[in-house]
């Protein structure tokens, strides 16, 4: 073929389609840098793009496209976990290379197959952070745990409880929220009741928002902390401004965005006037981890690729990446943040 | 002496605050047929439903004697689990609506198939692997349903939509489905109503042939007196949910209070 | 300190269930004249949603300050907007449709849904919208720690709530155009040979039905400051929860059934479990109509044979 | 056959009327005609399309050809409602009131074609002409029976203070004290200078009762003429009247 | 003359236009011409004015189509079609065996002929086709509006998962247990719903769907909430399709010494499925013809006439919950067996009204009809993929339009004729008592 093909999935509609979006912005922008500058090997990339609306059976619908239709030689995504542990095992059988931008769940990488890697960080690499973070530099003992009920948000929570355990310390609540609702008074109040000092909140921003807010409406002043989803800049608005964010702190990535590695794809995005959102910036590093292996074997075997991405670091837009046998990033770096009384995020400590 | 195949002992029917019948008993003698009259509103149709067990009688009993058993209407319906209306179609008793209510979107011949489901109903296996057993019942029951059609001369309509028959062939056609139930008793609620008297004489003579040929106990309710004065042996009248008349048609018919609350003139004006 | 959660839950329970009830009315009433379950309802609701907040950015652009005149002019504007919503679903969708099966129309409804999710998806964007406080601050009772407080948001909400239901119900069944609603609920042909225009009337029911799912979404936007256009969702089987608990095609049944929907999640989630809230609500359900086949305050089919 | 309404302008008149259910011819070339203050009735078999012939009056079904003029003006394609705003009211077949209202609504829901302005006057007038509806003014009319349902039927068209009035068999299901009452109500509503066109099985009291007559099979129009002749016609006599 | 009635003509359309344009601007309008944009917003105005332009122009010449012979005589005939109902047959009609034969042997070949990602979509859509019959005993047949259906799917697919986890139950012995397993979740969701009617009967089998999806999704321990739980693969004869074995057995291609592929997978569960839904279809199409289903539909048609019939309408609403019951079971376990992992977000609530669709637009009742509808529901999303976003805006779309151009489903229902056996038949019986179970 005179093209490569990457595909890039996600969910493009239904109730997460914000994030399919900045994945598929993410990709696209670099991508398009790429095929300017001559593309890989002086053949062009071609993106393909599939909805799976984070179903798992329409995941499994755009993995066998993938493969069999448009013959991809490569793969971002999928976002969900949920999509990606059933369209991982396709793309192992069809020996193309997936890079997930998001899947957090250990699952993804834990079931050995070898073509899976991800650029972000794992939930439980991400709950010992949030766990310290909680126990050591808050120092408080009362927390709530509360999840959304989906893969994400539950797996962060579960691994935080696990980590809790381990430090001899039991949740005063946990619970969870359902999707989709906007009114959590009944459980604001009864986080209130538990005499919770932290909350700790495994979910999204569309319930991560109205919590928050709920939180303030009904006076308590407990620390809000959450994890990598957070890092959008819509949170703001959802919690109905800057100033109910004053307690609230997320875990993400080493802030990309001051990271001197990133300074390329910064000025790139920059350049084409996009906004660096959390994912966008992931899809971006997926996709160079992809062509950075493309680049680095040259050969176009998967089994090279993968021992190339596992010997080699890549150099990304959320900062430099090098990955374990596993696909799992080695030593990835979790960062809290809090919010200024504007509502931008700054490291926190 | 006949033996009463359906006893009525002092029902009496309530709704909320109102009260459908007060009191009502009589007797439907073995091969009478007995017509049931009254102004409307009287509490005709709520009795027949509390004989054919849709409604639970708030007092009294009812009581049909069946293959030389007894069996109370009122614990037929409330039998647990299994309990309901159709206990009381299987004890015997069949009956046809005020307003036709007839599976108008199935054809004519399965109306009656469906009548006699009991007969049929194998096991599902049997159906699905058409053993010659259920192939034998399925065709002894198309076979019964033409047999009624014929008596009901309705046989050109046979595998038409129930629902597409003109209004006088769908009365016939509710007749002829209760009839597939084969009952000791059936129950007609206004047969010859919306019935032209050409029509309605042809009625009369269908009912006549029911009670001779197939040993059938009637019990109708109507309001076309020729109908009911040619035909019945024997007439109940209610009037405010009770009974104010209870005899034979020349008794009824020359009985003040029936004239007063019902007729409104004298017999001779009415089966002129 | 119990009494104080106690209360607070109690307050949090009465203010979802009477947003519950508001979306509720929309499909009791719809239910009522054309027997038809519109789901696309809680999607009209996400509609009002959008365009509540698109208003007050519009009012807050042009430099209006004041509070009560944003909040009762967004209430106009959105119940307009989504009222003619409301009016051309009913055109485009279900009327074509009037006659065919009972069926037909909730598959219509749910292309309907469909495409009015997929339309401010691709129109307004995928992620997580809001609006700015607008009225903050509480009654609180009880001491400097141990309180129960009811926000003036949400007493700005049972206010509009009692007066949006009181408007309703005096109309429903004192008014010419109530009693036409009722007539064409219960015999279409006949109330339009006694003079009824009935494709005019479940105009006017899809109108209103969607003109209560407004005030619902302008008072959930400013109450809970954010939405997406996923929330019609969640929110429209919630509601038609409510509305069949209370007896389907019942106004004051609405009502009932989101107070007690409402209150019933508060309750659980307050003392027994978040997770199994719904499970409860469900199970509820099944046990009220189990005994009650007809709902709370629906009235029987009258089955006279 | 129009020809013959020369004389007084006919009120509503059907030219060449035809009507379809689906596949089903219901009617078929039909001319029928009803002058101001006439009595006409429509008398023939089960399902000969006596329904369908009132029902296509508010274009239900529509007629698919023909005319159906009312003082001239052609109304088959009006909409339904606007059809029972000109001064016609039907009394259907099967009664078809509203089972969950009150009589008094009921009888509220038949003004709608004129407005609430007589609602005291006229029901006055009604609960004199039927004193049952009076003592059931505030039960469900669902529960009633057949005959007092009819009365309200009756009660409810004549709400509307129309001029012609459309009867589908009104004697249907009720007891011979009621149907002979029925027909005074009738003749008491004829007197009031109401035109009434009357479909009836009771070919004896519908002859009876009105000048004209007209005899439908299968969806024609058969015979026409005076009531009288045709009480005297043999075919009729034996077909309609149960008389050999 | 001809002139005024164009201008007539003219005015009528521009005023058409005029109000399509204003209405389709207040609807329009807020949403597409001013984008929120955190708490102020972005002047998309020339979008919203294209947009309502549009609507109204397409308005415009929709009836400037239909104004036009051709158009109106389309228009006629469409109005005629959604008018009809239900026929009977003639008794004359023959059954097509060529064309199914065509239909069987086509299917069977399929798999050669298809790649992957085909044979995956042919798949998704068998098990939808088996959805949509099950769905259709209930809801078609029975009349029993039932907005739950997905339970007994999830209780499928879930055997399969849990059981191979926690009983080590395969794919050959969940596909004869899931019948039973549904059929008796069927039967203890009947008991409650029985009593109810119409609506109602849907509210509390949705209330029942989403009880069944949220215990899935809560009751962690057991059903590894919204995780999922992975699903074994098929075996054949205790061969397995893996790379390298897993459940203790050889795999396929080692057994046969041929090069592994992950195809021999999907070409088990198609063959199998294809078979199980030509039985289930054949055992549907006995069904009609039976007293039970005969039964079903009476009992669609008048509750009260069945109960004065004799009918026991509470078995027999039972027996069709639980015969649709298990086919939804069986579909479950199809399912989980290709997606090889299940999670409670392919039993929401959306699913069940997609397989609710299925049944309405095949037409209620019609075994064609839905399969018919199962294959362009299911295949429509994936030919609209190129559509990106805007798929599920224009499956939408189309769902309403085929709403609205079939009200009645895709195929006509038709009615068996039956026939007496002999032509003196009518004689018979005469006196001969009908022997019925008492
Ligand atoms: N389900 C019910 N609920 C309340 N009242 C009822 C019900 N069924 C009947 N009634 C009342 O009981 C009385 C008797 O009604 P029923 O139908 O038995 O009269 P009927 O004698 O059959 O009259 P008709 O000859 O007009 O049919 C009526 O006044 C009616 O209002
Ligand atoms: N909704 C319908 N769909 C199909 N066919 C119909 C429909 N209504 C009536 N018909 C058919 O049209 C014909 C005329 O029916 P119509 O009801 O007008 O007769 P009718 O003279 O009023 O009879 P009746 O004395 O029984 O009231 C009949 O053959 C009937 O089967
Ligand atoms: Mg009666
Ligand atoms: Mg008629």
């Amino acid at each position: 073929a005179d093209t490569i093909k990457i595909g890039v999935a996600g969910p493009m509609t239904g109730a997460n389609a914000t994030f399919g979006e900045q994945v598929w912005t993410g990709v696209s922008a670099y991508i398009k840098d790429v095929n300017a500058a001559g593309g890989v090997e002086g053949k062009q990339i071609e993106l393909v793009k599939g909805d799976d609306a984070c179903e798992p059976k329409q995941a499994v619908a755009v993995a066998n496209r993938f493969v069999d239709q448009d013959k991809v030689q490569a793969v971002v995504g999928h976002f969900c976990s949920s999509s990606t542990i059933p369209a991982a095992e396709i793309y192992n059988d069809a020996g193309i290379l997936t890079v997930t931008p998001s899947s957090t769940n250990p699952i993804v990488t834990d079931r050995g197959f070898d073509t899976m890697f991800r650029t972000c960080g794992r939930d439980d690499q991400q709950a010992v952070v949030a766990g310290s973070f909680i126990l050591d530099t808050l120092k408080l003992t009362k927390i709530a745990l509360i999840h959304d009920k989906d893969t994400y948000g539950q797996g962060l929570v579960d691994a935080l409880k696990q980590t809790l355990a381990e430090r001899g310390v039991a949740p005063v609540l946990y619970e969870g929220l359902t999707r989709g609702e906007r009114d959590f008074n009944a459980l604001v109040t009864k986080i209130k009741s538990s005499g919770a000092e932290a909350v700790y909140f495994g979910g999204l921003i569309p319930e991560a928002g109205p919590l928050i807010r709920q939180l303030h409406e009904q006076g308590l002043s407990v620390k809000f902390v959450s994890g990598d989803a957070l890092a959008q800049a819509e949170i703001v608005t959802s919690a109905g401004g800057p100033q109910n964010l004053t307690n609230v702190y997320y875990s993400s990535a080493a802030d990309p965005l001051k990271d001197p590695e990133t300074a390329d794809a910064q000025a790139a995005l920059k350049k084409e006037n996009i906004a660096p959102d959390n994912y966008t910036l992931f899809g971006y590093a997926s996709a160079q981890t992809i062509v950075a292996a493309l680049q680095g074997t040259k050969d176009g075997d998967v089994k090279s690729q993968i021992e190339w991405l596992r010997n080699n670091d890549v150099k990304s837009a959320v900062g430099k990446l090098a990955w374990n046998d596993k696909g799992d990033v080695k030593d990835f770096k979790f960062v809290f943040y809090k919010f200024d009384d504007k509502g931008t995020p700054v490291a926190s400590n | 002496m006949r033996d009463a195949v359906l006893e009525v002992e002092n029902v009496t029917m309530r709704f909320g605050g109102i009260v459908a019948n007060r009191n009502v008993s009589f007797k439907v003698k073995q091969g009478d047929i007995t017509a049931l009259i009254g102004p409307n509103g009287a509490g005709k149709t709520t009795i027949f439903n509390c004989i054919t067990g849709f409604y639970r009688a708030s007092e009294g009993r009812i009581v049909l004697q069946s293959n030389g058993r007894s069996c109370n209407i009122g614990d037929l319906i409330t039998k647990p689990i299994v309990g309901g209306s159709h206990l009381v179609t299987r004890a015997g008793i069949a009956r046809t609506f005020q307003n036709i209510r007839l599976f108008k979107e199935m054809s004519v011949v399965e109306n009656l198939l469906i009548a006699q489901h009991l007969a049929t109903t194998n096991n599902l296996l049997s159906g699905i692997f058409k053993t010659p057993r259920f192939r034998r019942t399925e065709v002894e029951a198309i076979d019964r349903a033409y047999y009624w059609l014929g008596q009901m001369n309705l046989l050109e309509d046979a595998n038409r939509l129930a629902g597409q028959l003109p209004y006088g062939r769908q009365r016939r056609l509710e007749i002829a489905r209760a009839m597939c139930t084969s009952p000791k008793l059936i129950c007609l609620d206004e047969p010859a109503a919306g019935l032209n008297p050409s029509e309605t004489r042809e009625l009369s003579q269908v009912i006549r042939r029911l009670r001779s040929d197939h040993d059938l106990t009637v019990l109708v309710i109507e309001h076309d007196m020729g109908l009911v004065m040619s035909i019945a042996d024997h007439i109940v009248v209610l009037d405010h949910g009770e009974v104010i008349s209870d005899g034979t048609p020349s008794e009824v018919a020359n009985d003040p209070a029936v004239i007063a609350a019902y007729l409104g003139v004298s017999e001779e004006e009415v089966t002129a | 300190m119990d009494f104080y959660i106690l209360a607070q839950q109690l307050v949090n329970g009465i203010t979802l269930g009477t947003i519950y009830g508001l979306i509720a009315v929309g499909y009791t009433m719809v239910y009522g004249v054309i027997r038809m379950i519109n789901f696309a309802h809680g999607d009209v609701y996400m509609v009002s949603a959008y365009i509540a907040a698109i208003t007050l950015a519009v009012l807050s652009f042009f430099g209006v300050q004041s509070v009560p005149f944003a909040l009762v002019s967004v209430l106009v504007i959105t119940c307009f907007v989504t009222g003619v919503y409301g009016w051309a679903i009913e055109r485009v969708a279900y009327s074509p449709l009037r006659g065919s099966t009972k069926l037909a129309p909730l598959i219509s409804a749910i292309g309907i849904s469909l495409m009015l999710q997929s339309y401010v998806q691709i129109a307004q964007g995928a992620r997580d919208q809001g609006v700015p406080i607008l009225i903050s601050g509480a009654f609180r009772f009880g001491t400097e720690k141990d309180f129960a407080q009811i926000t003036y948001m949400q007493v700005v909400i049972l206010l509009a709530s009692i007066i949006a239901m009181a408007i309703l119900t005096y109309v429903i069944n004192h008014t010419q155009i109530g009693r036409q609603c009722r007539a064409t609920q219960q015999n279409r042909a006949i109330s339009a040979v006694l003079g009824v225009n009935t494709d005019r009337i479940i105009s006017t029911v899809f109108v209103i039905g969607a003109s209560t799912a407004a005030v619902g979404g302008t008072l959930v936007t400013f109450n809970y400051g954010s939405f997406n256009f996923f929330i019609g969702f969640v929110m429209g089987i919630k509601a038609f929860t409510a509305a069949v608990l209370g007896g389907i095609g019942s106004l004051p049944g609405a009502i009932l059934g989101g107070l007690l929907l409402g209150l019933t999640e508060a309750l659980f989630a307050g003392y027994v479990s978040t997770d199994y809230k719904d499970v409860f609500a469900f199970a509820l359900l099944i046990i009220i109509l189990f005994f009650r086949p007809y709902g709370l305050l629906g009235r029987p089919e009258i089955h006279k044979v | 056959m129009s020809t013959a309404a020369t004389a007084s302008k006919p009120l509503l008149e059907f030219v060449g009327v035809e009507a379809h259910y689906g596949a089903i011819q219901a009617l078929k070339t039909v001319d029928v005609y009803i002058c101001a203050g006439e009595i006409v009735s429509l008398i023939g078999a089960n399902g000969a399309g006596k329904t369908t012939l009132l029902s296509t009056i508010f274009g239900v079904p529509r007629a698919s050809s023909g005319q159906i003029r009312h003082r001239g003006e052609d109304i088959s394609r009006l909409p339904t409602n606007k059809i029972a705003r000109r001064g016609i009211a039907l009394v259907p077949e099967g009664r078809q009131i509203y089972q969950d209202m009150t009589v008094e609504e009921n009888l509220m829901m038949g003004t709608t074609a004129i407005g609430m302005s007589h609602f005291e006057e006229d029901r006055t007038a009604m609960f004199d002409l039927f004193p049952r509806l009076k003592e059931r003014r505030n039960q469900t009319a669902g529960t009633m029976s057949g005959g007092e349902q009819q009365m309200l039927a009756i009660a409810r068209a004549l709400m509307a203070r129309p001029e012609l009035i459309l009867f589908d068999e009104p004697s249907l299901g009720l007891a011979p004290l009621v149907v002979k009452r029925v027909f005074e109500v009738l003749a008491e509503i004829a007197a009031m200078g109401k035109t009434i066109f009357l479909v009836e099985q009771n070919a004896n009291h519908a002859l009876k009762l009105s000048q004209r007559a007209y005899v439908m099979v299968n969806g024609k129009i058969q015979l026409s003429g005076d009531s009288a002749s045709l009480l005297d016609n043999e075919d009729v006599r034996k077909a309609y009247l149960g008389l050999h | 003359m001809e002139n005024a009635l164009k201008s007539h003509l003219v005015m009528k359309l521009a005023k058409e236009a005029l109000f399509t344009f204003v209405i389709a601007l207040i609807v329009l309008g807020p949403i597409s011409g001013l984008v929120l944009e955190g708490f102020s917003f972005r002047n998309e105005l020339a979008r919203a004015l294209a947009l309502a332009g549009t609507v109204a122009a397409g308005r415009v010449l929709v009836s400037l189509a239909l104004s036009t012979a051709i158009g109106s005589s389309l228009l006629q005939r469409f109005s005629r079609n959604s008018g009809g109902g239900v026929t009977v047959k003639t008794g004359k009609e023959k059954f097509p065996y060529p064309l199914l034969a065509l239909v069987i042997v086509a299917g069977l070949a399929f798999p050669a002929f298809a790649d992957k990602y085909y044979l995956g979509v042919a798949i998704l859509a068998l098990i939808y086709v088996l959805l949509g019959l099950g769905l259709n005993i209930v809801v078609g047949l029975a009349g029993l509006l039932d907005l739950g259906f997905v339970a007994f799917y999830a209780v499928g697919a879930y055997l399969l998962a849990l059981g191979s986890q926690y009983l080590g139950l395969g794919f050959w012995s969940a596909l004869l247990i899931a019948p039973f397993l549904a059929g008796l979740f069927g039967m203890i969701l009947a008991f409650p719903v029985l009593r109810m009617h119409g609506d109602y009967l849907a509210i509390v089998t949705l209330g029942f769907g989403e009880i069944i999806r949220l215990v899935l999704t809560n009751w962690l321990e057991f059903t590894g909430g919204p995780n999922g739980a992975p699903a074994p693969p098929p075996t054949l004869f205790g061969l397995e399709f893996t790379r390298t074995a897993r459940q203790g057995g050889v795999p396929f291609h080692e057994y046969f010494g041929i090069p592994y592929s992950a195809d021999y997978k999907f070409w088990l569960i198609y063959i199998v499925l294809f078979l199980v839904v030509c039985a289930v279809v054949y055992a549907v199409h006995r069904l009609r013809a039976m007293p039970l289903g005969r039964l079903w539909e009476a009992l669609r048609e008048d509750e009260i006439a069945c109960r004065s019939l004799g009918v026991n309408h509470v078995f027999t609403k039972l027996s069709a919950f639980m015969l649709g019951a298990s086919t939804g079971g069986l579909a479950g376990v199809f399912f989980a067996v290709h997606q090889g992992f299940v999670n409670p977000t392919s039993f929401t609530f959306f699913e069940s009204a997609l397989i609710l669709a299925i049944v309405v637009l095949g037409g209620l009742g019609s075994t064609v009809g839905v399969i018919l509808a199962a294959l362009v529901l299911t295949i429509l999303p994936e030919v609209l993929r190129d559509f990106a976003e805007y798929r599920v805006f224009v499956f939408g779309i189309l769902m309403v339009v085929m709403m609205i151009w079939k009200p009645r489903g895709l195929v006509r229902i038709t009615r068996p004729a039956f026939f007496p056996s002999t032509s003196s038949a009518t004689a018979m019986h005469v006196n001969q008592p009908l022997e019925v179970a008492r």
